[in-house]
């Protein structure tokens, strides 16, 4: 999970070190806080259940996986396994791990906290974790064997090429989970109650204080293996704390304050922070287009519905939503350059294509651009057979039916929310009435995920840089299919062609030729517009100018290296 | 010995943003044990005027004159005025329960006036003494319940005994049995009778009811529209009363025998627009044109007999 | 009526709100432009600054204003310059966007204006370039609206409930009672969330809200209910209900008659209070998504773009419906004391 | 008195079952449930989903799961919180602690502020205080109080004395015990005056209403009349009646002490049951909601109860038949 939690960090902010003056071992590099803001409190401290991002930017900090991204290279480098061998084409993996590594109670790190992880927590039928959707090939789990006391045999049922990043996945310690497996309790074991010294992991900080609300921070690990150029022992800081603040003007407020180190701002906020650099004293930098995706996409789901006998919605919507030219011209209808001068205050990307440009390898760079063109979007539309019978301003369709529909997002993200006004202000222009209503976000979701009476939404993923991760999305079985979700066969010829890709995709070993896959896979979607992108923002974030070995990178964020980074001037 | 005497008392009232006179020009005196009774119609300045001599109206929207003001022959500095209330004048009135605190019980209030009356620590000898004169024996059920647990009788006791704890001198009693039943009032009358024998008190007895101010007071004064027209002492009014007004108000009394009662056609005018002459004159019966022209002064046409009009003889 | 013209407070209130309801009914008219038209290149436009000098310093008796040119400075802040190449006069009945006078009569007329390629920007302007003043003043339509039908139910079912519990006491005032703190513990947020979704999108995002508010009101009640049966505890020992009651009157008619306009002081302030909790909750809601969605305006979620500090240190314009918010808020405030001080019954000089 | 209480807490039981079911109902009525929030994580597969929804039984009807959780209220198991999958009465505990610290703390500071004022005002009436007065209410009444936790924060953090939101400072722990009510003092400051300032406006109306009512009845000129000092029959005995229905108003307040103000709670960053409760509502985290509920339906029937009884106690003509 460790590239979930560089990812993370992306999205906080975070809070100003202690003033104290902190010298050890006669290098002044060490000590001070690093404060952060995070949105709310985190849920648990169990890496395995965790499930939001308040929670993994802090399980991360505390555990750590065999392997780890490179955030230069974007591939996974060696981290708890000092190397590994491929053997079978590989079928067949062994790790050799490190035989300096500790837990942060002083218990040495082995192969059997490796098995133990995946055999009994990961693989555990009754631990519902998100992790093992991840670690397992077509349903199959890795046989995952001990050969001796630091080398461990992983052995898969076929190919899986996201393998290496996989293992990022953090391992636990066996001598105090193992008899909480045992006693069936681990579904509640490490929860926001359990005392802080109890959470045992590898990474560079351990847990010292929870306030409910208020405040986690994590210390130094006096145990943890890294260590820098000279020999000394890692991290710097003395510690990080995570500043519960849920409101972003009051988490604005106190980085201005000096009272968190860290902000990620939004488009509007940098006409404010950019004139105080230097009188505040830090550095703003901007860092390329963000990860994820925002887009909206209508509803192409033409199956029975059991209950009423019909298809969910209205035949003659579902048959404009499921001809490819609407879509087209919707997505020429979509004046991008507003949404990202209004919404995102000038600081975006329009996105035509499922991958972000951040994430490096696999994004491909040619696929086709849908500009701002209202004349050929009215083509398409008359095209298909509208026009404006009572020229009312609104198109009807062959059966004299106004042609509109029924928009939703979620109401919590006032950034959809402005998106979808625009959309409605867009699209009036061209004859397409808009009813747009946000929505609670479970409501939203029941609609997509099981009573699928909705027509169009505007919604956001989160990306990656790993393509298969999304396989959820672009296999025409996939749960978040969302606009014909869970279907038996695909429905249409180029979902059938993305479902090949993606079966290819994850089985071939070589880069090159999975970057092939790949990018025919983003051409189709970029053709067939299933979700039609519009905007992703640029990621912008400001950070206290009091940092040593501070290198903030698009995919790794600002404190991807965190056990490097120190403190230059305590004093002040 | 004069306990108290007013000359040329002037009463005026904001009505939104001028004056208007209510009383005009009273002159009031009161002797030493003796009840005055002041008899009239509602509205016509009785109870503001018996008010105004402790500096009870609203000072935002009222405003008070007078030649001269004296009590017990010395005269009164208008500053003095809120030391007098309780001391010197006290004062009971129409509705007995509603005048006590409902939220204090009479042993409370007792105990709060015998401090105003007297300096030293109050016992409960006084208390007793108190509820004796004023004819309550049901010592403890009085002096622990609340006013609104008492009867209208027994709370016009209590109001009594309050004016006596503060041993004031002069009494204002203010339709003090109006709100009572019949076989009531008799014994209200009477006790207020018995306190001006034993305490030499002076007291105002405020009614419209004629029958019951001349049972009880010495002297009466005829109160119409603001101003006097004819005191003298109650015998004289009862037999010989010579101003128009007071006459029709006799023939409003009910006597056994005369079964048709008289009514006086008109009514008493609008304090806004007084008229020049007689503020009678619409209403009398022996009106003639000076009345109309000219207000007659007040002037004694007997011995201690008052009168404020023209006609020599009626 | 006419003492509350003559009552000081009450007049400045009865000021206020006849040209906010004014404003309100005749929005299309007097508002310079619709609420929906927008011109995004002009984002955050600040107020068009009036003149009535000329560049070459000659008086002009008509005010006039000039064409905005938008750029960005280094921090990516917008900055409006005046171009002033050619002026734009400020015409009254100048022709417009098309409205609905009265949501009736198809018109284009409006009270003041300058021509299309200008935009005359009074009060500044929002994100999307719309003109605030139009916004602010359709915005009244919705918020001064909001309480009314609400406040009528709610104030019905309240005066009868906490009269007759307050009037009968013992057993019935219990039950009253207890129904009171039952329908108080109804939780009208969950109520609120559920409704929400159920309502079609179709019907609109006003409708929806004013069906929610009006059901909302059905369970608003308890509070007041409880004031009054207070209230009227304590006038029921008075002697007036007491000789009501001697005389024969139906218990209906004594609480009708009798109690309930003597706890009129307390209805009256109470009423008027209230009308402005419903639109300061509105604008609470909408801060949460949950009142009036764009593009209808309300004061409400036209506040809630005020709700940041960027917006505040860069385009403080942004805050003037917040004004209009509290200025609505004062004015039934002033009315509901003139109101209490004139219908008083106890109020009146000796 | 006690057979009283006691009655009204056994009307009370009927009462607060009947809401926890329409509550339950409520919630449930709205589509979805808690962990529709991972449905749309690409990284979290159906069945994991799945699993969830058996580990805590949401997929049984409504009313089974609802006697379920009666089964276990009435040994005072409120349940696990989804969200933090640790027992509800843990989550509450401490938030539930500092929204009353909040409100009470409000509660103080505008009774103490309000009912001088309100005085003053009465006794003063129609002159400069009283029209300061009134105007101060006027202003206070018309702002939204989540904008004036905004303003109040922004004008903090201009002026840099004040700690910008949340409870306490990161250095808490580290402080002596003086510091740290300092501390709590300091961070209580601005939420305080936020929840207060709109009370104090509306108390100090109602206050100077009464006092003002009850200087024009009877016995006050009676009073005045007897030579009482015109101090004592303001401050004793005007005073004493126009405190009667304030006391009930009181009572009321108390039974709001838990729904505090989640919108305040929320921009002052103040961890309190208002801000849980708004998030764990949207996000249907079942149990804790039915949680906050009980107590806070618990609270309103004792704040009722209890203004009530201080009626009957304040009023003598009620109390005494």
């Amino acid at each position: 999970m460790k590239f979930l939690v560089l990812l993370l960090i992306l999205f906080t902010s975070c809070a100003n070190g202690e003033k104290s003056l902190e010298v050890e071992r006669g290098n002044t590099r060490y000590g001070g806080y690093l404060a952060f803001a995070s949105v709310s409190d985190p849920k648990s401290f169990n890496p395995v259940l965790a499930k939001e991002t308040s929670t993994t930017s802090i399980t991360g900090l505390i555990f750590e996986g065999l392997t780890r991204v490179n955030v230069y290279t974007k591939e996974a480098e060696p981290n708890l396994a000092k190397s590994w061998q491929i053997k079978r084409g590989g079928k067949e993996w062994v790790f050799y791990l490190r035989e300096d590594v500790k837990w942060n109670d002083g218990v040495p790190f082995s192969a059997d906290d490796v098995v133990f992880t995946f055999n009994s927590l990961i693989y555990n039928s009754k631990i519902p974790s998100s992790a093992s959707d991840v670690l397992k090939v077509d349903g199959e789990p890795f046989k995952v064997e001990k050969i001796d006391d630091y080398s461990v045999r992983f052995t898969l049922s076929s190919n899986y090429a996201p393998f290496l990043m996989a293992m990022g996945t953090d391992i636990l310690p066996k001598h105090i989970l193992a008899d909480v497996v045992k006693a069936d309790k681990f579904n509640s074991f490490w929860t926001l109650d359990s005392t802080p010294s109890g959470i045992v992991g590898t990474g560079p900080f351990k847990l010292s204080r929870y306030i409910p609300g208020q405040l986690v921070e994590l210390v130094r690990n006096e145990h943890y293996w890294k260590k820098d150029k000279d020999g000394n022992s890692l991290p710097y800081l003395k510690g990080v704390r995570f500043l519960v603040v849920p409101n972003s003007d009051t988490a604005l407020l106190k980085f201005l304050d000096s009272e968190i180190d860290y902000y990620s701002l939004r488009g509007e906020d940098y006409a404010i922070l950019k004139p105080e650099e230097k009188s505040k004293g830090f550095k703003i930098y901007e860092v390329g287009p963000a990860f994820g995706s925002s887009f909206i996409t209508f509803n192409q789901n033409n199956s029975i519905n059991p209950k009423t006998q019909e298809t969910y919605i209205d035949k003659r919507k579902l048959e404009w939503f499921r001809d490819r030219r609407f879509r087209e011209a919707v997505s020429y209808a979509l004046d991008r350059s507003s949404i990202i001068d209004i919404v995102l205050n000038g600081f975006g990307y329009p996105q035509s294509g499922p991958l972000s440009p951040s994430s490096g390898y696999f994004y491909n760079s040619n696929i086709e651009e849908h500009g701002y063109d209202l004349d050929r979007a009215k083509e398409l539309l008359s095209d298909i057979g509208f026009s404006d019978i009572d020229s009312d301003g609104i198109l009807e369709d062959k059966s004299g039916e106004d042609v509109s529909f029924n928009l939703f997002t979620n109401a919590e993200n006032n950034v959809r929310v402005k998106i979808a006004e625009l959309i409605k202000e867009d699209l009036i222009n061209v004859g397409i009435k808009v009813n747009f209503l946000p929505l609670e976000f479970n409501n939203l979701v029941t609609k997509l995920s099981s009573s699928y009476d909705w027509e169009a939404i505007i919604l956001g993923f989160t990306g990656g840089i790993e393509p298969h991760f999304s396989s959820n999305i672009w296999l025409s079985s996939g749960h978040l299919h969302i606009w014909y979700p869970k279907q038996e066969r695909p429905a249409t010829s180029w979902e059938a062609e993305i479902d090949k890709l993606f079966k290819d995709g994850v089985q071939a070993l070589g880069r090159k030729k999975r970057k092939s896959i790949y990018d025919s896979w983003q051409e189709i979607a970029s053709r067939e517009l299933p979700l039609i992108y519009t905007a992703i923002p640029e990621s912008i974030f400001a950070v206290r100018d009091k940092f040593g070995n501070l290198d903030p990178n698009p995919y790794g964020g600002v404190f991807h290296n965190i056990e490097e980074i120190y403190i230059i001037n305590k004093e002040e | 010995m004069k306990s108290l005497e007013i000359k040329g008392l002037n009463i005026d009232f904001k009505k939104r943003n001028s004056f208007i006179s209510v009383v005009q020009g009273l002159d009031l005196d009161i002797l030493e044990s003796e009840i005055v009774g002041i008899a009239g119609e509602s509205g016509s300045g009785k109870t503001v005027s018996t008010l105004a001599l402790a500096d009870l109206l609203p000072e935002g929207n009222s405003r008070i004159s007078y030649k001269s003001y004296k009590i017990k022959s010395n005269n009164v500095d208008r500053k003095q005025i809120p030391y007098f209330r309780g001391r010197l004048i006290s004062y009971i009135f129409q509705d007995p329960i509603p005048s006590l605190d409902p939220m204090f019980t009479i042993r409370y209030q007792l105990k709060e006036i015998l401090k105003v009356g007297s300096r030293k620590e109050v016992d409960d000898k006084m208390i007793d003494k108190l509820l004796l004169d004023v004819g309550l024996k049901d010592r403890e059920r009085v002096l622990s319940s609340y006013p609104h647990q008492l009867s209208g009788g027994m709370a016009q006791r209590v109001a009594i005994a309050f004016a006596l704890g503060s041993n004031s001198k002069i009494l204002v009693a203010d339709e003090p049995t109006t709100a009572l039943d019949a076989h009531i009032k008799k014994g209200i009358l009477d006790l207020l009778k018995k306190i001006r024998d034993q305490r030499g008190l002076s007291i105002f007895f405020i009614s419209h009811d004629l029958e019951q101010t001349f049972y009880i007071a010495d002297r009466v004064y005829i109160f119409y529209a603001g101003s006097v027209v004819e005191y003298a002492k109650s015998s004289v009014i009862k037999e010989k009363p010579l101003h128009p007004y007071t006459r029709a108000l006799l023939d409003c009394i009910p006597k056994r025998g005369v079964d048709e009662l008289k009514q006086i056609r008109g009514k008493s005018p609008d304090f806004g627009d007084l008229p020049k002459g007689c503020l009678f004159y619409p209403r009398c019966t022996f009106a003639m044109d000076i009345c109309q022209k000219k207000r007659p002064p007040l002037i004694e046409v007997k011995k201690g007999h008052f009168l404020r009009c023209f006609k020599e003889k009626i | 009526m006419k003492e509350l013209f003559r009552h000081r407070r009450g007049l400045i209130a009865v000021i206020i709100l006849f040209f906010l309801y004014l404003g309100a009914i005749f929005a299309g008219f007097i508002s310079p432009y619709h609420y929906r038209s927008e011109k995004r290149i002009l984002s955050y436009a600040p107020p068009s600054k009036i003149n009535f000098f000329d560049s070459k310093g000659d008086f002009h008796f008509r005010p006039f204003i000039y064409k905005y040119k938008m750029s960005l400075d280094q921090n990516r802040r917008r900055v409006y310059e005046e171009d002033k190449s050619r002026a734009y006069p400020i015409e009254l009945f100048i022709r417009g966007d098309n409205y609905k006078l009265l949501g009736l009569f198809p018109a284009d007329i409006h009270l003041f204006g300058v021509a299309a390629e200008a935009k005359l920007y009074l009060f500044g302007a929002d994100s999307r370039g719309r003109d605030l003043l139009s916004r602010i003043i359709y915005g009244g339509r919705v918020s001064l609206s909001i309480g009314l039908i609400a406040v009528v139910i709610t104030f019905f079912i309240g005066l009868i409930v906490g009269g007759t519990a307050g009037y009968f006491g013992g057993k019935i005032d219990n039950i009253l009672m207890r129904l009171c703190e039952m329908v108080m513990l109804v939780p009208g947020f969950y109520l609120l969330l559920a409704l929400r979704s159920s309502f079609p999108p179709e019907i609109g995002t006003v409708k929806i809200y004013f069906l929610i508010i009006t059901i909302l009101s059905f369970i608003g009640w308890a509070s007041l209910a409880r004031v009054i049966r207070g209230i009227v505890l304590g006038l029921r020992e008075k002697e007036y209900i007491l000789a009501a009651r001697s005389v024969g009157l139906s218990s209906f008619k004594i609480i009708t008659k009798h109690i309930l306009p003597n706890t009129s002081s307390y209805t009256i302030i109470a009423l008027t209070l209230s009308i402005p909790s419903y639109i300061l909750g509105e604008s609470a809601l909408s801060l949460l998504g949950l009142g009036i969605q764009d593009p209808v305006p309300s004061w409400g979620n036209l506040l809630k773009d005020a709700m940041a500090i960027v917006q505040i240190k860069l385009h403080p314009w942004i805050l003037i419906p917040g004004l209009f918010i509290f200025l609505a808020v004062v004015a039934f405030n002033m009315l509901g004391d003139a109101l209490r001080d004139i219908y008083d019954p106890k109020r009146k000089i000796i | 008195m006690l057979i009283y209480i006691l009655k009204r807490f056994l009307i009370a039981l009927p009462l607060i079952l009947v809401i926890s079911l329409v509550a339950f109902l409520f919630i449930n009525l709205t589509p979805g449930n808690f962990f529709n929030q991972m449905r749309l994580n690409p990284q979290i597969s159906e069945e994991t989903i799945e699993k969830y929804i058996e580990l805590y039984q949401l997929d049984k009807p409504v009313l089974m799961q609802y006697f379920a959780w009666l089964k276990r209220i009435i040994h005072l198991d409120f349940g696990y919180s989804f969200a933090y999958n640790i027992p509800v009465a843990k989550v509450l505990g401490t938030r539930v602690l500092n929204t009353l610290l909040l409100t009470l703390s409000s509660l103080f500071f505008t009774w103490l502020v309000a009912l001088p004022l309100g005085i003053v005002a009465a006794v003063k009436v129609d002159r400069a205080w009283d029209r300061l007065i009134s105007f101060l209410s006027y202003v206070l009444l018309s702002i939204p109080t989540f904008f004036m936790a905004f303003l109040l924060l922004y004008f903090a953090y201009l002026a840099g004395i004040l700690p910008l939101g949340g409870m306490v400072s990161a250095n808490f722990t580290e402080l002596s015990l003086f510091f740290k009510i300092l501390d709590l003092f300091k961070h209580l400051i601005i939420p305080t005056l936020v929840i207060s300032l709109g009370a104090i406006a509306s108390l100090v109306r109602i206050m100077r209403g009464n006092l003002l009512e009850v200087l024009r009845s009877n016995y006050i000129l009676a009073l005045r009349a007897r030579g009482i000092s015109e101090k004592r029959v303001t401050y004793v005995h005007a005073l004493r009646s126009a405190i009667n229905p304030l006391i009930t108003i009181f009572g009321y307040q108390i039974s709001g002490l838990l729904s505090g103000a989640a919108l305040t709670e929320i921009i002052c960053n103040w961890p309190g049951l208002g801000s849980l409760m708004l998030s764990a509502v949207r996000s249907q985290d079942i149990y804790l909601v039915m949680g906050s509920m009980l107590v806070s339906s618990v609270m309103l029937i004792g704040g009722n109860l209890i203004a009530d009884i201080l009626l009957g106690f304040a009023d003598p003509r009620i109390r005494v038949k």
